[in-house]
């Protein structure tokens, strides 16, 4: 039975509206939690605010202009996107990238994961509600990357430093050099992160078991990358459809076992390590030689057909798919994008846990903005 | 010479003086704080901090002052008007109220009264008043969600603050703070409680709602919590004053109650200039740490929160108060104080230890390379 | 008293050959400047003025914070200044999470049209005495996503800006280059902003 | 600019080798006809917009196709040739993929939507709903995904909405978003709606 005074006290589902602009939403992301006192019991996410139509943009202009559409679109893991849209350039074109360029494309994409994983530390311990402490140490460890970056292609984000059928110059004397140190101050660094984080209480119990997707269900949803990895799958694109000269390398692929948010971040940890490791062979192995094909183009016209070129980001699967009619601008290109496959999860992942929780959970999706909305 | 003293004897002029000094103290503490803060955070963080204002940029803190007092005052359209424009104050004047009964040094303070920490338990406790008020005026859903949290968490976190000095006053047998640091002129308290010592600093950081206990102000989650639509002259009321007040108000009380005050070692004897640099030393040993914890710690959940007070502070405390009832009721000598303090928090500290997912990163199952 | 002897409007141009004495006193005649929300003019009257707007737009400049308001690739750079490398908390500059006590709004990144309206709305939210900061080509005028037609063609179609920084994206020097320029406005305009 | 490419050509149909995966659709679909083609990476294969929903069901059921894995979704605009809708799937047991495509006409673009076969086509074919214009019956929430509520009235991607040269189209499409600016967003209204508490100008919320 129900008394006056209890009817009176009826409580109501308040909407919280989280971004577009707020320091969560990593950008302009933006969720309404639907929130019973501090639990959210509906999540509607919204997107778009940053559709600048890169899609759209890279169909009216050629080939090698394209790419600066690559950079911004994945503006974390810039190489790595540029590296897919050249292969699959290459594909349609029949070019071979020589040797040396094939190993200069891998090392710096593999720093570049590194980069983009120190971002995603660094914003994550902001996430969980570390005062900016983690985010300056993610960052120095970053800058030292980007300084090798900056020296090697003139700028420290936007690079266009691939082209299709290789680089588009040769890397400095010290290049090697500098690359060795800065593997050798990544491992030094990923283990100050870990001693600041990793291990420490209050994250850990902050991370564990929310946010738990299982394995069929992150199929379902086309995760892809470290958030399909730590629900225990060993899939990676790397090893498992093997693009570039990837199957030369000796790595190990991490994989979580519950599938929850502190997975995710071991993973992403793990990861960091590994590419320390593929950069160093890739150093030891890298040969001298040409960085263009001898008979490449200075135009580049591509005969019609169609492709989907995949590489694995730091983020999941990032996709191409290019169709070609003949000439010298795409028909039409598709970018697939990892964050938007992993954030359909959200919702799954978020309902039922506290609002703390539902910033975390995000969090760890590392989402970027301009590749969601493109 | 005698009428001015008399003058000065007089107990309105006396109150007056010692309030204009506190006043002047507190508005210096903030704005040094602050710098501080800054400074310090800056340097845990590999940067600098505040540099190009003033040497050092120690005019940093003035400039900060000066443009919130100068900036417009906002107030939303849907806000309750009267609520809105009172609740920095009301916020803010228990917490200057407390600064009243500390003693600074051996023979200054405002006031000394015989219940002189029951009143600043008292009367700190009144600040959350201020918050709740200030979150409900905004009309704004983090507003709201940051009050509500503020108002669970600092009244929850009052019953362990209690009970440890409540813990503490049965050795020293008064609530009188003069005669609490009297007591500790051969040792300090900390030496006989410090599960006392933990109990209340871990509260203490609460109360000031600062890392790994800031859900209040979260500003990953809701963006600052009760104060965010304030602006200028009221937002520097409800946030920097009184939270830099606050914060050196308790860190001077645990340096008192704990840490011996301004009399262990040899404040008595030296003189009241020692007994300053004491206190000094004291309470920005305590200001340092509860600065670096902010700069460190991840932020716990509400629940965690929650539990963290009920389950494990709170019969913690009631054990402090067990144990000491136990060695004075049965006159067992003052090192078993050590004994049985210090044995339970190395206990609690163990079982909490290892009852928590160490060893985590053997969670991940590497697959090797072919 | 020196205080008034501002700016005399275009005194470079040739005086008309047939000048009357009227004229010449309309041309001499100082410029209004006007003063909306100068409060302390009644507080601190005559001499005292000159110091005082002095002193507080030091205390701005000195002072101004940001916005966290990042929106696309600029963003990241933006972060980088924050960060020990470059450290802009050397400069006073200090992110806030709310407009409501933040003093200069730094766009960073493509604001595309479904963005607009909360741009506008911060920018609403923010308290007087307020700036904005372009950053980027984007922020500027679409930069190369100015053709899209979801993009607007630079935030200063939606709010008043006040430094424009270019680079696609800028690098943090740049950015700490257009704080100082700010800081450099701020100073210059004193005797404008109450 | 309204014609970008001279002279779009087709590609050419190569006919994949037999013991691809193109040989087990056929299989596991006799009665389903299948146009096949070699691409540079993936089999290509072309099926009529009404046998969609039972060739993904089977493709995701089927123990020797096994491909529970929907990489991509995305649409295509051949001009008068038609639309396309391509989907990429995966295989995590067989390690194999393939590309699925069908064509719809340009006056009447429906396709069944995979939506209930993989939850991650939602939004996938929300984007491409509202990109091309293609509408995919039995979608359990249809609304865009990326574009403002109020810009729906042309689709971005289509080949009939080429870009603006510089500053020609934002002249009049500001309007829209001016408009907006400084009442309640675009999209909040729907939200004061339900929780009957509307975001006032105080909300941080707004930004």
């Amino acid at each position: 039975m129900v008394t006056e005074q209890e009817r009176k006290l009826e409580t109501i589902d308040i909407n919280v509206n989280v971004g577009p602009q707020h320091p969560a939403t990593h950008g302009v992301f933006r969720m309404v939690l639907t929130v019973s006192g501090e639990r959210v019991v509906d999540v509607v996410p919204h997107i778009g605010y940053m559709h600048r139509g890169a899609e759209k943009l890279s169909e009216n202009v050629d080939y090698r202009q394209g790419l600066i559409y690559q950079d911004r679109t994945e503006y974390l893991a810039q190489f790595n996107a540029e590296m897919c849209y050249c292969m699959a350039v290459e594909r349609l074109a029949g070019l071979e990238p020589p040797e040396r360029a094939q190993y200069i494309r891998i090392i710096l994409s593999e720093l570049n994961r590194i980069t983009s994983h120190y971002m995603f530390i660094g914003a994550f311990a902001t996430d969980t509600g570390v005062y900016g402490t983690a985010f300056t140490y993610a960052f120095r460890e970053r800058e030292y990357i980007q300084e090798i970056f900056d020296a090697l292609t003139g700028d420290r984000m936007m690079y266009g430093y691939f082209r299709p059928g290789g680089v588009v110059w040769d890397v400095p004397a010290d290049f090697k050099e500098r690359v060795r140190w800065v593997c050798g101050q990544t491992r030094v660094g990923i283990d100050d992160i870990d001693r600041l984080l990793t291990t420490n209480e209050i994250f850990i119990t902050r991370c564990r078991d929310i946010g738990v997707i299982s394995r069929p269900d992150a199929i379902d949803y086309g995760l892809s990358g470290p958030m399909l990895r730590a629900c225990g799958l060993p899939f990676d694109l790397r090893r498992n459809d093997p693009y570039s000269i990837y199957d030369r390398f000796e790595f190990d692929i991490p994989t979580g076992t519950h599938g929850d948010v502190y997975d995710r971040y071991l993973v992403r940890m793990e990861e960091m390590r590994q590419s320390v490791r593929i950069v160093e062979q890739a150093l030891e192995q890298m040969p001298d030689g040409p960085i263009m094909p001898e008979k490449a183009p200075r135009r580049l016209r591509l005969p019609p057909g169609e492709v989907y070129m995949r590489t694995e980001n730091p983020r999941g699967e990032y996709g191409i798919y290019l169709v070609s009619k003949g000439g010298e601008k795409p028909y039409r290109l598709k970018i697939r994008s990892a964050c938007l496959s992993n954030l359909t999860a959200l919702k799954q992942m978020i309902v039922g846990h506290y609002v703390a929780d539902a910033v975390v959970i995000l969090g760890s999706v590392d989402i970027v903005l301009g590749e969601v909305d493109r | 010479m005698s009428q001015l003293g008399a003058f000065f004897d007089n107990v309105w002029v006396d109150a007056f003086w010692r309030l204009l000094v506190v006043l002047g103290l507190m508005v210096f503490v903030v704005l040094a704080l602050t710098y501080v803060e800054r400074k310090f955070i800056g340097r845990i963080q590999m940067r600098l901090g505040p540099m190009r204002t003033g040497p050092y940029g120690v005019f940093q803190p003035i400039a900060d002052m000066m443009k919130i007092l100068l900036k417009e005052d906002l107030r939303p359209a849907s806000a309750d008007r009267l609520a809105f424009e009172l609740a920095p104050f009301l916020a803010f004047v228990p917490v200057f109220l407390t600064l009243l009964v500390l003693p600074f040094t051996a023979r200054w303070s405002v006031r000394v009264l015989d219940l002189g920490l029951l009143y600043f338990l008292a009367v700190s406790g009144l600040t959350v008043l201020g918050y709740i008020v200030a979150g409900w005026a905004s009309d704004s859903k983090y507003a709201l969600i940051g009050a509500m949290r503020t108002a669970a968490q600092l009244i929850s976190y009052e019953v362990p603050l209690v009970l440890a000095v409540l813990a503490l006053s049965m050795l020293a047998g008064s609530l009188n703070l003069v005669a609490i640091v009297r007591d500790q002129g051969r040792v300090p308290f900390i030496i006989w409680q410090p599960l006392g010592f933990f109990l209340f600093m871990a509260a203490a950081v609460s109360d000031l709602t600062r890392r790994p206990f800031d859900v209040a102000a979260a500003e990953s989650e809701v963006a600052g919590g009760p104060w965010i639509e304030y602006s200028g002259i009221r937002w520097s009321i409800l946030y920097a004053l009184t939270e830099y007040t606050n914060m050196f108000a308790l860190c001077v009380l645990a340096s008192l109650i704990f840490l011996g005050g301004w009399d262990w070692p040899l404040g008595l004897k030296w003189g009241w200039p020692w007994q300053l640099v004491l206190m000094f030393g004291k309470t920005m040993t305590l200001i340092l740490v509860i600065m670096w914890i902010n700069a460190t710690f991840p932020r716990v959940r509400v629940d965690q929160l929650m539990s963290f007070c009920w389950k494990l502070l709170l019969p913690l405390a009631f054990a402090q108060i067990f144990l000491n009832g136990l060695v004075l009721v049965y006159h067992w000598p003052d090192w078993t104080f050590l004994v049985t303090s210090g044995v339970t928090l190395l206990v609690a500290g163990y079982v909490v230890y290892t009852r928590l997912p160490l060893g985590a990163p053997s969670r991940i199952v590497a697959r090797s390379a072919v | 008293m020196a205080v008034e002897e501002i700016d005399r409007g275009d005194t470079t141009t040739t005086p008309h050959p047939l000048t009357s004495l009227e004229r010449e006193a309309e041309r001499l005649r100082p410029v209004q400047v006007e003063r909306p929300h100068a409060f302390y003019r009644q507080v601190l009257p005559g001499i005292v003025q000159a110091p005082a707007d002095y002193v507080l737009a030091l205390a701005r400049k000195s002072s101004l914070w940001p916005m966290t308001f990042g929106l696309a690739c600029c963003a990241i750079e933006m972060m980088s200044a924050y960060m020990s490398h470059h450290d802009l908390d050397r400069f006073g500059i200090v992110p806030w999470a709310s407009p409501r006590q933040s003093d200069v709004m730094i766009v960073a990144g493509t604001v595309t049209k479904k963005m607009a309206p909360s741009v506008k709305l911060l920018y609403e939210q923010m308290p007087n005495p307020k700036w904005v900061i372009a950053m980027g080509s984007c922020a500027t005028n679409g930069g190369p996503y100015t053709r899209y037609d979801r993009v607007v063609q630079g935030v200063d179609k939606l709010v008043p800006v006040d430094v424009y920084v270019p680079g696609c994206p800028p690098r943090p020097e740049a950015l700490i280059d257009g704080l100082i320029c700010l800081q450099d406005m701020i100073m210059r305009e004193r005797r404008n902003i109450g | 600019m309204t014609a970008p490419h001279e002279g779009p050509q087709e590609a050419p149909i190569v006919p994949p080798e037999p013991g691809t995966i193109a040989d087990l659709f056929r299989e596991a679909l006799p009665d389903i006809e299948f146009v096949a083609s070699q691409g540079p990476v993936d089999v290509m294969l072309t099926i009529d917009r009404k046998d969609v929903l039972q060739v993904l069901r089977t493709a995701k059921d089927d123990p020797q196709l096994d491909l529970k894995y929907l990489r991509c979704l995305l649409g295509v605009d051949h001009e008068e040739a038609g639309l396309e809708v391509v989907y990429q799937l995966y295989s995590f047991t067989h390690g194999h993929g393939v590309t699925l495509k069908t064509r719809l006409p340009q006056d009447d673009p429906r396709v069944a939507s995979a939506a209930s076969v993989w939850k991650g086509a939602d939004w996938l074919e929300r984007e491409t709903a509202e990109m091309f214009g293609i509408v995919f019956e039995g979608h359990p929430n249809p609304v865009p995904l990326l574009l403002p509520d109020d810009m729906t009235d042309h689709h971005p991607l289509r080949k009939d909405n080429p870009l603006a040269q510089v500053e020609e189209w934002q002249g009049s499409r500001l309007g829209a978003a001016a408009a907006n600016v400084g009442h309640v967003p675009a999209g909040y209204e729907s939200i004061a709606g339900e929780g009957g508490e509307p975001e006032g100008p105080s909300g941080e919320s707004g930004g």
